[in-house]
């Protein structure tokens, strides 16, 4: 059986404590998502502002877990600035590192301080937690086009 | 206290088991109870000797089958002082049961002109269907608000009640342990001139019940919540009510006859007891609704009680205003159901930390929805307890709390 | 024989049952199957061990609780080869799975304009929901007719489907014992623009079943049937129907979100499964299947065409023109249900007299009284045959019928 | 466990063989009720003419078991040509017989032939088949007001 100290990593615990890129945008030019986890009843809102094939900014609204929160914080970190196709790729990497089916071929993509979610695998029930901001995300994406 | 935990204890096996070297603290029983030997026996034996369909074969393993499913029936009717065993409808769950009076009754006797009372303290079960069948018929659903202490706030109930047809509401609340004035809004219900709909479900195992004394109309619960089987539940009404509705699901068992231009419906109970019943299930409960009455109903709530005030006056004591538990302090109107905020951290981290020492608790929205958005959170973590658990669990649970301040204290 | 009768008979505890000295013969299983060890004790270790709610709660007996619960579907979407375990819905019995089509599909697609094509010799399970549905939206239903020889009479299948949105039919007789041609109809249904449901119950627990190869947008079985735990049955079909459906009952599990205004559904399968779901039963039907699947569905289809063929050769034999056995000769299109007539003695006392003997049938109108009408008798003796029966139980029942016609034969 | 002698008895035997007072009535002036035994699907009518408080004549049709159809053949023979009180007395002793629950006081009422449908008892299943001439009976003594 598998310890806390697999799941509750301190860079986890750091962005929980410390949430990155928090709020709201104004919707449009945003677009919003809306995510539940219907296990825990956590809700959580992705702002999503795309221009000229790049994720110009996300932000992140509502309430859930250390895991949905840092997942959620990690993922905006991830996220923000680069290319859509870069966004769709890092998405693509962390659903599969969660054990999730994902078409296409698996690349080599740098997750970053993600990989600390790796230790959630070991924890099944706590895999919808972290997934919950980019199912949402891949939501927000397909609202804005992208 | 007037019954032997330990006793109990040693009926459940489960209760024996391990995990990673340590025993099983189970406190989710508001979500499901663990079944006793005495159960599981009752049911292996029944399919080792005494099974065959029931209501349609004559031969004599079919009349003992029979028989058997038709005991049950006897034995929760007597469980719950109903006049007459035909009163007592068998259903898959709680839910189907709410389902039916909604979609039988209320499809029968609402319209856009009418009113439904529901509380702020429901389970979705008694909120969906209504909802649903609001869609189709456009009547209004109106609520009973809540006091800042998670009782039924019934200032208003008189004016509420005006125009409502059917007033539905829990016996005892799921999240918040509150156990609601039945008598009294039965009555107020039927003062208005509306029925009175009793969601069962977290009453009927922890106390002694009465369906004539709620003075209810309806009266809903599951045999898994009181130490039964899943896949059955009990929907008790007045005959005359039951006469009345027309019938829910269709097919074998319901019927008197069918010709290819319609149908005549059976009498009680088998008019709403469509297709092949639940019989092994209907066993298990009622060799658990024996079994509880072996141990006795009101030493069940007496034990709840004494657990209760223990398990409070503990992690009050323990944690001071790092915890917040939810619902009424009088122990009279509340049960062994403890929903809580700790230090605030989410429910999900809490129950994973009480996890790794076994102690099982239910952290999320408890199918409350409507109700934790007015509690302003979007989660709780509920422990609640039963005839198995002793002081020795609640203080497995304080204990388990100390490590969560350790990892998410800050 | 391609099975081991004996080694199979062993696995039925309740076949070891003596009364009044003498063995059991049980010739029921078209109503309801016995069970194996292999179930009874699944169920039984289930709740020792693993027992806790699904689908709610997060410690790890709940997710052990819940990954045996998900692998029972995992397994029954395996055996009917389903492309997605989430097509797979548990429901209380194939009746319930039947009305849950009926309700939520049709009163969501048929209106006074439209009609739904049956067939004569469908079980009330998948006439009376229809009957309940028209009486509200008044569409036509339609029926096709048997031939002499008791098969569909498909010479206006067409036409008869002209206009028709759902065509419903069991994939064998519960009465005749009659295979019908499921994918024809369900090709015939497609190129008329309707869906075709399956009444899978009498089908599935002795056939390979394979739902792409059946053409089926809906399937529906129990669990009763095919030595599983009665308070169980699946409906099965395709999840981009499943997906436009609206919900069909409402409460916990089945929503997304519920506020005081309204709720949305959830993904599937828990959209379709509300309320605590038969978990303890999910498990038995899921060891049931497997235990189907050690011996074989091909080997238990041909074991049962040899045993109808010895059957309906000894009773021919023995009793000519004393007697009439309903349904097809060919054993091709005909499973192991034999309704007959005898020397035109009322079939109620046939099986009081087999009963002397334990030998178990069922008598009377089998749930499918339009049938009966079209017989032109209100009721059959019925002997029907399943894994655990050999030729030595066929001459049990030839030679309990003996004795009827020592008290009967006037 | 009883013997199937206990049940079949002669006389019921006799009575199957050959029912008393098969067919129909004209209606009206009779009153007709309609009986099922939803467990073998038997349906059985009974036919009653009351004339000035006396059951003038009463016919059965329908099809059904031995033991329905004897029932009911003796049924008719206890009822024709009797006052409606005392049909009512022979209904109340029958069913009494039965095991089912009568209201009032049981009286001192000589069931005669009826006496060798004893037996049912000792057979629950068949007792709906036992009783449901009566039960039919009794819905047209309803209908005909007596
Ligand atoms: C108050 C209340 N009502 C209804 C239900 C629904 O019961 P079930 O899930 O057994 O249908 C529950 C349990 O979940 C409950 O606690
Ligand atoms: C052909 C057929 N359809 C439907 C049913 C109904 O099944 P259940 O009673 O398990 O709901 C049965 C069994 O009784 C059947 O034989």
């Amino acid at each position: 059986m598998p310890g806390l100290e697999d799941l509750y990593r301190e860079i986890i615990l750091d962005h929980y404590r410390t949430p990155r890129n928090r709020g709201a945008l104004e919707t449009p030019p945003a677009v919003v998502a809306q995510g539940h986890n219907p296990l825990c009843g956590d809700e959580i809102q992705v702002y999503l502002l795309v221009e000229d094939g790049v994720v110009r900014d996300v932000k992140v609204g509502g309430q859930g877990c250390s895991i949905s929160q840092s997942s959620a914080s990690m993922m905006t970190q991830a996220v923000k600035g680069k290319p859509v196709a870069d966004a769709h790729r890092v998405l693509d990497a962390f659903r599969r590192m969660m054990g999730l089916d994902v078409d296409g071929e698996p690349e080599d993509v740098n997750l970053g301080d993600l990989e600390a979610l790796q230790g959630v695998v070991k924890f099944p029930v706590r895999i919808k937690c972290a997934t919950l901001a980019w199912t949402t995300l891949a939501q927000a994406m397909d609202e804005a086009g992208a | 206290m007037g019954l032997h935990a330990a006793t109990i204890k040693g009926d459940f096996p489960i209760l024996d088991r391990m995990i990673d070297g340590k025993r099983l603290v189970f406190l989710d029983s508001a979500n499901s109870t663990q079944k006793p030997r005495q159960v599981i026996e009752a049911m292996a034996e029944f399919m080792r000797n005494s099974y065959a369909p029931v209501n349609r074969s004559s031969y004599r393993l079919a009349a003992e089958s029979n028989d058997c499913y038709e005991r049950a029936r006897a034995v929760t009717q007597r469980f719950i002082n109903a006049r007459k065993p035909h009163e007592v409808i068998f259903t898959k769950n709680a839910t189907e049961a709410l389902n039916l009076v909604v979609q039988s009754w209320g499809r029968a006797n609402l319209s856009s002109e009418d009113a439904v009372l529901l509380t702020h303290m429901e389970h979705h079960a008694n909120i969906v269907p209504w909802q649903m069948l609001q869609a189709e018929k456009g009547f209004a659903i109106r609520w009973v608000p809540l006091t800042t202490d998670g009782q039924l706030d019934l200032t208003d109930l008189d004016r509420l009640l005006v125009g409502v047809k059917a007033f539905s509401f829990t016996a005892m609340s799921n999240v918040l342990g509150t156990i609601t004035p039945v008598r009294r809004l039965t009555d107020a219900a039927h003062a208005a001139g509306a029925i009175a709909i009793v969601d069962g479900c977290q009453y009927v195992p922890h106390h002694a019940t009465d369906v004539s004394a709620m003075g209810a109309d309806f009266l809903a619960f599951s045999s898994h919540k009181l130490c039964g089987p899943t896949g059955i539940g009990v929907l008790w009404a007045h005959e005359a009510l039951l006469d009345a509705m027309p019938p829910f699901l269709g097919g074998g068992n319901m019927i008197s006859d069918v010709r290819l231009d319609g149908f005549d419906t059976a009498e009680l109970p088998a008019k709403f007891e469509a297709g092949t019943p639940p019989i092994i299930e209907a066993v298990g409960l009622g060799a658990a609704i024996e079994y509880l009455e072996s141990i006795g109903m009101a030493e069940i709530r007496q034990h709840e009680m004494d657990l209760t005030v223990y398990a409070l006056n503990l992690l009050k004591d323990r944690f001071g205003d790092d915890i917040h538990i939810y619902g009424p302090d009088n122990i009279e109107v509340r049960g062994a159901t403890l929903s809580f905020d700790f230090r605030g951290i989410h429910p999900h981290d809490v129950s994973q930390v009480l996890d790794q020492t076994n102690v099982c608790v239910r952290a999320g929205h408890h199918c409350a929805k409507p109700l934790m958005r007015i509690l302003g959170t979007p989660a709780t973590t509920r422990a609640s307890f039963y005839i198995y658990n002793d002081e020795s669990d609640a203080d497995a649970l304080a204990d388990a709390l100390d490590s969560a301040t350790d990892i998410f204290g800050f």
